[in-house]
């Protein structure tokens, strides 16, 4: 998420690194766009593998059958709802604190598909559940972490649309996804803290050890694509958080009278 | 500004904020009602099993007093927020949390404590046995200022917005989901059988972490609240 | 000494003002004038911190205002459209409370002297619900005869509502607060005459 | 002041509160997630077991309507009392009573209404039958709006006084309980097999009476309560 | 024509004054005077039928206006201390569903240039949760606009919060108002010059 600064680090003024340069969303809107449309791409490029290795590499698993098949969803999507949390919350935070206007703008931007990688993570785990537990939901620390963290994205997306001033609405929603992150380590260790019927760490998974390595390698790559997707959605979006929130400003002005002319 | 001073500003909205519970008695008598009526209602809807009243009574108890807790969320600030002297409040010179935090000590004294004292007798109805009471009351103690103090920063975001009503219940029952299920698991636990020491103890360190998060946390959604 | 540099307003998209500046020593009173929804309250809100500007900077005696905290909330009185008492209390209840939430020297002796000095001696102990506009509003500047120690009194139309002789009595007491070296910022829509030391007056709007 | 002005005027109101509520769309919608919360959450705190449920349903579902509906009613005239718009519609030329009509009318548009139409959602999840769930959501919608007009009494009468939640739910809570008892009383009669005609009749009647009586009641109630 | 006869007013077992008595006649405007808290609100919602006299009578045209209910509220425009506009609708819609439940023609073109004459042209579309105190007035008051038929406006504190120019243009619709032959009764604690075929004044407490 932070590699927007790096990318504008190495523009160089007069030998100068210029961090901020692109820390203006003036700047940041053409480049987050050119760096969306790569991402898609290495996310396509890379769910193709992944797919290809869950379906046609990794083998039947000996207990669950064919209905295994489902991790290669269901891992990705919950370690990004996890992992996203924790970007927002950042992002949240160093706009409450610096009053940065594009970190805050990143944060929102994450929210929603955060919000739909939670959303995946329960989908998942609850049809697997069916055939693995004997029933879709159970109250378990996991599960219910799991929950309360599209909640928690849901919470955060409401009380923005809530605000009709975006810089009150971003210094609101800041103090919620902080107050949240609580829950991240939460999901991530209750395996740990409470005996739960979901599975701890994948090793306890492992039948054997080669079946364990693709299927590891899958779900990495699988992971991967996520991850590359997540950063083209949230490029996309905080390019429209951009502009709706700089329609005022000339540049937005220009660049919609360019688009016209182009057209 | 001597050093008793922040405690004398404690003391005062503290004293402040009861004394006007007391003059609007009802309002408080209110969220009791609530929880009363709630609890009660319930055996007419299901029958009166003893049995299975036994078996919902710590699950009805807990939800029973999560939502009369939620409910009377919504006047912690909205009435200072309206008549102008939350803004006095936030210019106060004392660090804000603490005056945050005596709000929501008042709060929890006039909406969650009564609650607790009243729950035990409203077990009794349900049939629950004596050492699942003393549970129950014990994760009510523990678990019902929690639920004040993470109401209190759902308050504070939401005040002044349209439709806080629902915003707050969104952004809050998320975080009221563990208090409830440790709560109800400890009495549950109890009923069961086993010890109630470990979900007790989560409940103990919730509150410990909202003590002394919560009230900063809220200060800082007031003051952004109110620009 | 109250400084402003370069202040600029936005409210609902719109910039009510910008490049608002001015220095205030001792003594002076700040009369800010300008139209109804000109930004007045506004600019009021940002001197006190409750609303923060979306440029420039407020300093008090040299020191950025959102650095001080406590400090500069201690100096400070501000008194807005609202009246800021709970109609549940007596008046006194609220004179009380407001004041110990100050921290001034105050007892109940004391605040029935300065109720009664604004003419609510009858009516002190009613709940200030049952008070008419006027009468409301004196409860509300009541709390002014103790913060003679507060440096700086920002106040949002203090004459709202009051009487004749009410609106004689409290521009006294903004006259006396001046004389002893405190700085007034206020506005009112009213021709009030507030002996002043120094007196700048600021226009807002076109 | 033509022959329609009354209607005109009726037609006002409600389009006002109808808007009013589109804006703060989410207080309304608090209502509805009340209901739901309190209807989901008891499954939580029994169990999962299917027979008990469906025996449960009906009173739940009908306990829960009922406290929804009563908290809603704390809205109806708080607002509009706060900002001085009661006294201009208590001043308007037109028969008071057809003014409050058309405000009930309107709380119960938004409020009772979406309660009706999710009722048999919820009771899928309960499990009820087919013809259950018929009966369900008729008696709600002859139930509810009697609801809303005897609420609408309770709420003018307690408008602005200290604790009007309570005294509220004090006056309103006895005469409630007919319609609790037709309304639940319908949908079991159907679930045990016997027809509902003689429950949802009671409760027509019950709506008619109120229909006639109720707004005019209030007008009389809210003059006092501004004096 | 207007006549009190012997009115007299207690609020929480104080007499606020007794006695009291007028006859207006069509173009009169009657400013009630009286220190804060004397009744003058008390008085005029009297006059609307929204408080019962403790003794005394209001008759309008010779009748009682409790006993002539829709007829009297058809003549009558009460502006009280509140604004009676809801904060989540805007200036326009406001106006609109008060002047249609008051059954005056009414169109949005109409509301919008009657708003837009009070100074508001800018703000009829915004909620008027987000308007200034001074601009709420305005709303309120634009509603005189639309009920020259109204042959009683009742009007307590027209001027609060209002700037210079918006007192002088109430004060012009007022006193265009009387010069129509329509009786008003005020209170305001403001000087304020509303010129009146006939005028009356009535002081209320010592
Ligand atoms: C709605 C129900 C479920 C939810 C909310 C859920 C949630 C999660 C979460 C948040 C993770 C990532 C945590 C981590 O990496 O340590 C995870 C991982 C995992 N889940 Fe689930 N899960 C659900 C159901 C299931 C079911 C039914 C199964 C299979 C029986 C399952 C198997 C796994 C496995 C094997 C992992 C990977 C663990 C690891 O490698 O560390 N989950 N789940
Ligand atoms: N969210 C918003 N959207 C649009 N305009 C807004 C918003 N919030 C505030 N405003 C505008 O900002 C201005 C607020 O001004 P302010 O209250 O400071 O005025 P004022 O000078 O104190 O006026 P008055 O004399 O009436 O008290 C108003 O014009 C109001 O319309
Ligand atoms: N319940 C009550 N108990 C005691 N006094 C009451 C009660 N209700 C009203 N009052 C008194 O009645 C008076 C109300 O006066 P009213 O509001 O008519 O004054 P006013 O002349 O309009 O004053 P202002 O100029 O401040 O608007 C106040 O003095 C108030 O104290
Ligand atoms: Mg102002
Ligand atoms: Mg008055």
């Amino acid at each position: 998420m932070d590699r927007h600064i790096r990318v504008g680090a190495r523009r160089r003024v007069r030998g100068a690194i210029n961090l901020y340069y692109y820390a203006a969303p003036r700047t940041f809107y053409p480049l987050a766009g050119r760096m969306a449309r790569v991402f898609y791409a290495v996310a396509v490029v890379l769910g193709a593998i992944g797919l290809y290795i869950a379906f046609f590499v990794a083998p039947t698993d000996a207990q669950q059958g064919e209905g295994y098949r489902i991790i290669f969803l269901h891992v990705p999507a919950a370690w990004m709802s996890m992992f996203l949390y924790v970007v927002m919350a950042f992002w949240a935070a160093v706009g409450l604190a610096f009053n940065t206007r594009l970190s805050s703008m990143m944060a929102q931007a994450i929210a929603p598909t955060g919000a739909w990688m939670a959303f995946l993570a329960l989908w998942t785990g609850a049809l697997w559940g069916k055939p693995m537990w004997g029933t879709w939901w159970v109250w378990d620390a996991r599960l219910t972490s799991e929950l309360i963290l599209l909640f928690l994205y849901l919470g955060f997306m409401a009380l923005q649309a809530a605000i009709d001033d975006p810089r009150r609405a971003d210094r609101a929603g800041a103090v919620l996804a902080i107050v949240g992150v609580v829950n991240v380590p939460i999901i991530y260790f209750s395996v740990q803290w409470w005996n739960t019927l979901h599975q701890g760490a994948s090793v306890s998974l492992t039948r054997s050890p080669s079946m364990a390595a693709t299927m590891l390698w899958g779900m990495l790559v699988m992971a991967l694509a996520f991850w590359m997707y997540c950063l083209g959605a949230t490029l996309t979006r905080v390019r429209a958080i951009i502009l709706e929130r700089e329609r005022r400003s000339d540049w937005a002005h220009e660049l919609a009278l360019g688009k016209e002319r182009d057209a | 500004m001597s050093a008793s001073a922040p405690l004398a500003a404690f003391a005062c909205v503290l004293r402040r904020d009861l004394l006007l519970a007391l003059r609007r008695r009802s309002d408080v008598a209110t969220t009791l009602f609530f929880f009363v009526i709630v609890v009660t209602l319930f055996p007419l809807g299901v029958g009166p099993e003893m049995s299975l009243l036994r078996t919902m009574a710590p699950g009805v108890l807990w939800v029973a007093a999560l939502l009369a807790s939620m409910l009377a969320l919504g006047r912690l600030f909205a009435g200072d927020y309206a008549d102008g002297t939350l803004e006095q409040l936030v210019l106060a010179p004392h660090p804000l949390g603490l005056l945050v935090g005596a709000k929501i000590a008042a709060h929890w004294l006039v909406t969650g404590l009564p609650l607790v004292l009243l729950a035990p007798l409203l077990g009794l109805a349900f049939d629950m046995r004596a050492e699942a009471l003393g549970t129950l009351t014990l994760s009510l103690l523990l678990g019902t200022p929690t639920l004040g103090l993470i109401g209190a920063i759902g308050a504070a975001l939401t005040l002044g917005l349209r439709g806080a009503g629902l915003l707050l219940s969104l952004l809050v029952l998320p975080l009221y989901i563990p208090v409830l299920i440790f709560g109800a698991g400890a009495v549950e636990a109890v009923a069961g059988g086993l010890g109630p020491g470990a979900h007790l103890s989560v409940l103990g360190a919730l509150l410990v972490l909202a003590l002394f998060f919560a009230p900063w946390a809220a200060a800082l959604a007031l003051r952004i609240s109110l620009e | 000494m109250l400084v402003a540099n370069g202040l600029e307003c936005v409210r609902g998209g719109r910039r009510l003002f910008r490049a608002v500046g001015f220095e205030l020593d001792p003594g002076t009173a700040l009369e800010v004038q300008g139209a109804n929804g000109s930004g007045k309250t506004s600019l009021l809100r940002m001197l006190c911190g409750l609303l923060a500007p979306a440029a420039g900077e407020i300093l008090w005696n040299g020191a950025d205002i959102r650095t001080l905290g406590e400090a500069y909330r201690g100096e400070l009185v501000y008194l807005g459209h609202q009246n800021a008492i709970k109609d549940d209390l007596s008046a006194l209840e609220n004179l009380l409370v407001s004041e110990t939430l100050a921290e001034s020297a105050v007892t109940p002796a004391a605040a029935r002297d300065s109720l009664a000095r604004l003419g609510l001696a009858g009516c002190a102990d009613l709940p200030t619900r049952v008070l008419s506009q006027g009468q409301k509003r004196r409860v509300a500047l009541a709390r002014l005869l103790f913060r003679e120690r507060c440096r700086l009194w920002v106040l949002d139309e203090p004459f709202v509502a009051l009487d004749q002789q009410a609106v004689r009595e409290i521009a006294a007491i903004i006259a006396a607060q001046l004389g002893g070296g405190g700085i007034v910022v206020y506005t009112t829509h009213q021709e009030v005459a507030v002996a002043a030391p120094r007196r700048t007056e600021l226009r807002l709007g076109r």
